[in-house]
């Protein structure tokens, strides 16, 4: 029973139906994974929360995604949270400038730790057909935060979206669960604008 | 880089068509003589000054003119001078007439017309944001699309960025 | 002092009002757009948006890409109304050059904008059900739009972002059974808006939420230029289809759907008009359609814009959409200005929102439909 | 004898409770933040501080949701019993829900239902 389509992905000794054992190597990851951690991952990946981010065209296609032709609650998606305290991952779904950049780096360190990216949209890949001649795309999201699946397409089907979510599962059940350490931040060197409310509303 | 004919003869093309020609004998007596009617592609355009537009937009407001379209500059470095276009249109039957007005590249300073359509509050806090012409009197000019620490104005011939890293395209 | 004294209320209130931000990252913002909101209790004093969180640029890539590269810019501003703002853009472009679009040309570009208008006003009844906190219509709305998603992807490819018209015509040939999905689609959507009237349309709380709540003043709505449904819930009958026509779009018969309630529940019934009034339209296209003939003129091989200003106007689906070209003879425009409704719609807002209370916000930006890289660009 | 029970069920409950912070504390990565800790602004840097007068609206209506949900915590138990105790048990919790429904009333009339 192969669980990703992963070439290199090799069955491991024979665990139970439910809980596969996997051997694959991993740059961060255990090389053979106990039962807990296995369990652990097993849980979370079927139950990944996404955080309700869409900037763009792809945010359309998201919906799509979660509404009823498409569904992706299927999987365990489907409670897209509004709060990044509740949300496991974020799908970035669509083109993100450089005023939108450390709004989006701040979410991603206000979530709790088990955390995925998901770069939806070849904005978010590599800034896609404003990769040429714009002055504030940034060009890659993971110019931003560390990215863990890329999702080319623009914008892409609900089913490359799904795709891309089952790819992330697999890339959970393959990490190990307990001590993962954070991933390094990327350094962007565009600092947050302080707000100052009072100024919007002194010239009325 | 060929720019666009300044001020091209006044003698309007042959081939005007009734409709353009419509517009102008009804734009003409509004404005008065110091607006020079221009049909410099399709747009039937009135030149004036930059000083006397915002005479002319309250004359053609009240002429009927109630729906300012859209509001927006053209850069010509070339001759030191940006291109303020007006597109004035209405409600009920939808002609449309254009203003167009020059302004100074180093000193680019025109008068608002946000008090005349609200509207204009708006669009002219983005020209002021990509092109960098400030409006005298505009109730809150600040910069509406871009970050407020955002050095130089996007929209000019001559914008160089350093910090974000532009691309330019290869072919 | 009397402890039992009734106290006289002080004149000034005895609480301070404060700012909250719905800010880029909001369930009910539809994208990046932050609202400053400030607050005395739960009524509101005062709004300002913020944009530019998805501004892209998209002006400065015009005078750097040719006027055919450009066109799949345009389904990506508004990209709810993709079809209609290539549309725009390729009409300003044949303007410019006195291209004539075929007659079948005409007709297809006509069916597929009222189809992705419809489209469109599905996904904002879906999305407005869950912003007023009614879920089932998000599903309901999507699961009709994916039908229109299933023949657009037939004819175009795409389902979203579609680049099917170009400069003098379309660039391919409608599907053989096009018409046989499209008026199968038209017979088992007519009855679903009445569905749709039963879902919301009844329902207290939608009805308590919107009447009365966000009225636009005609007046209002001219000076700041708000086209669209939201005008024309205003008592204000423009749509550039009418007043401006375009296409072949004076060959129809249908009316523009006008309510001179202007509030919410006007714009909400306005635009579930407009759905009816797409139908027919597409209908009577069907009916019209030259069977056969060129799909697309014969345009130069390099097209150079002649020197000049040109505009082209065309009613998107969320109002009036007008791209402004000044070409100089070469391949690549010199300037092009994107007039979005969006960006005036918008500028109305924090005009009407005054005295409301924070939860009508939610319901005043849902009804004015916005689609923020529209007013980005 | 059933003391042994109101134990065992004092026993699971907190069992249940610690149990989760234990496994959570075990289990779950923990890496504090700074930023992590920062009051979350739809992605903005909150500004200002919350701890301001608010208006006194806010406090009637929690008032008044406090004092229907405590009296919903009273019917549960009234209601499971009244099988057994009849009548009586009717007519008490008819008294009790009629004072609760004259309280109503009262804010109803007064208006402080609607929002000032």
């Amino acid at each position: 029973m192969a669980i990703s389509s992963h070439p290199e992905a090799v069955p491991g000794p024979v665990g139970s139906e439910n809980l596969p054992q996997h051997r694959l190597p991993m740059p961060d990851g255990g090389f053979l994974l106990t039962k807990l951690e296995a369990l652990l991952n097993w849980a979370r990946a079927n139950s990944l929360w996404p955080l309700t981010f869409g900037t763009s065209c792809c945010a359309i296609e998201m919906m799509s995604t979660g509404a009823s032709r498409h569904d992706w609650s299927r999987f365990g998606f489907e409670v897209a949270r509004a709060t990044p305290r509740q949300a496991d991952m974020i799908v970035v779904a669509g083109t993100i400038c450089f005023k939108m950049a450390s709004r989006l780096r701040l979410l991603y360190r206000q979530m709790p730790e088990p955390k995925w990216v998901l770069a939806m949209g070849a904005c978010a890949v590599s800034g896609g057909p404003f990769y040429y001649d714009s002055y504030s795309v940034v060009k890659g999201v993971d110019k931003i935060i560390p990215v863990d699946v890329y999702l080319p397409g623009c914008p892409p089907r609900p089913e490359a979206l799904l795709h891309a979510l089952m790819v992330l599962q697999d890339k959970i059940k393959l990490e190990a669960a307990t001590r993962r350490a954070p991933r390094p931040l990327p350094d962007f060197p565009f600092e947050h604008q302080v707000l100052e409310p009072e100024k919007d509303f002194s010239a009325r | 880089m060929s720019t666009v004919p300044a001020s091209p003869a006044p003698a309007p093309a042959p081939n005007l068509d009734l409709k353009l020609a419509a517009l102008r004998d009804e734009g003409q007596p509004i404005l008065g003589p110091a607006a020079v009617f221009e049909l410099s592609g399709k747009l039937p355009a009135f030149r004036i000054e930059a000083t006397d537009l915002h005479a002319a937009s309250r004359k053609l407001r009240d002429a009927g003119f109630d729906y300012l379209l859209l509001a927006t500059a053209t850069d010509h470095p070339a001759e030191n001078r940006f291109e303020m276009v007006y597109v004035l249109t209405n409600f009920s039957d939808a002609r449309e007439i254009a203003l167009v007005t020059n302004v100074n590249r180093n000193d680019p300073v025109i008068e608002t017309v946000s008090d005349i359509w609200e509207t204009a509050d708006w669009h002219e806090r983005e020209v002021y944001d990509l092109f960098g012409i400030r409006f005298t009197n505009h109730p809150d000019l600040r910069r509406i699309l871009l970050d407020d620490t955002w050095e130089g104005h996007p929209l000019r011939k001559d914008y160089a960025d350093k910090v974000h890293n532009v691309i330019k395209r290869p072919y | 002092m009397n402890v039992l004294a009734p106290t006289v209320p002080s004149a000034t209130p005895t609480y301070d009002d404060y700012f909250i931000n719905m800010g880029p990252q909001h369930p009910s913002t539809h994208g990046v757009l932050r609202l400053v909101v400030k607050l005395a209790g739960e009524t509101v004093l005062g709004v300002t948006p913020h944009m530019g969180y998805v501004h892209r640029g998209i002006e400065k890539m015009g005078e750097a890409q040719t006027a055919v590269q450009f066109t799949h810019l345009t389904s990506r501003l508004d990209y709810l109304s993709a079809h209609i703002n290539n549309w725009g853009w390729v009409m300003a472009v044949e303007q410019a050059l006195g291209i004539q679009v075929p007659e079948r040309a005409e007709y297809i570009r006509v069916l597929m904008s009222e189809l992705t208008r419809i489209a469109s006003h599905q996904l904002w009844w879906g999305v407005f059900g869950m912003d007023l906190g009614a879920f089932t219509p998000f599903l309901y709305g999507f699961r009709d739009r994916e039908k229109i998603n299933d023949i657009f992807e037939k004819t175009c490819g795409t389902r979203l972002t579609m680049n099917y018209l170009c400069i003098g015509g379309v660039t391919e040939d409608l599907e053989e059974d096009f018409e046989k999905d499209t008026r199968e689609f038209v017979a088992y959507f007519r009855p679903l808006i009445e569905e749709y009237e039963q879902l919301l349309s009844g329902n207290i709380i939608i009805q308590e939420r919107t009447k009365g709540v966000g009225l636009l003043p005609p007046e209002l709505a001219k000076s700041f230029g708000v086209t669209g449904p939201s005008l024309r819930a205003s008592g204000v009958d423009y749509d550039v289809r009418k007043n401006h026509p375009y296409g072949v779009y004076d060959r129809f018969q249908w009316k523009t759907a006008v309510s001179d309630g202007c509030d919410s529940w006007a714009r909400y019934l306005v635009r579930l008009e407009e759905m009816r009034q797409s139908l027919k339209i597409i209908e009577q296209a069907l009916d019209q359609m030259p069977k056969e003939g060129p799909v697309r003129a014969k345009t130069p091989n390099v097209i150079r814009i002649p020197p000049g200003r040109y505009l082209s106007r065309v009613e998107a689906a969320r109002g009036e959409i007008a791209f402004y070209l000044v070409g100089d003879g070469k391949p690549i425009p010199y300037r092009v200005k994107i007039r979005s409704p969006g960006f005036s719609n918008l500028s109305a807002i924090p005009h009407i929102i005054k005295g409301w209370r924070v939860a009508d916000i939610v319901t005043v930006l849902s009804t004015f439909d916005v689609v923020i890289p529209d007013i980005d660009r | 004898m059933d003391i042994f029970y109101l134990f065992f069920i004092a026993l699971t409950g907190v069992v249940y409770v610690l149990g989760a912070f234990f496994v959570s504390r075990l289990i779950a990565p923990n890496y504090p933040d700074p930023v992590k800790n920062s009051p979350y602004e739809c992605g903005e840097i909150a500004h200002g501080s919350a701890w301001t007068r608010f208006n006194v609206g806010y406090y009637i209506f929690a008032l008044l949701f406090l004092i229907f949900d405590v009296e919903v915590v009273f019917l549960f138990p009234w209601a499971v019993v009244i099988k057994e105790v009849g009548i009586v048990a009717l007519v008490e919790g008819g008294v009790f829900l009629c004072i609760l429904v004259f309280g109503l009333v009262f804010a109803w009339r007064k208006g402080y239902l609607v929002w000032q």
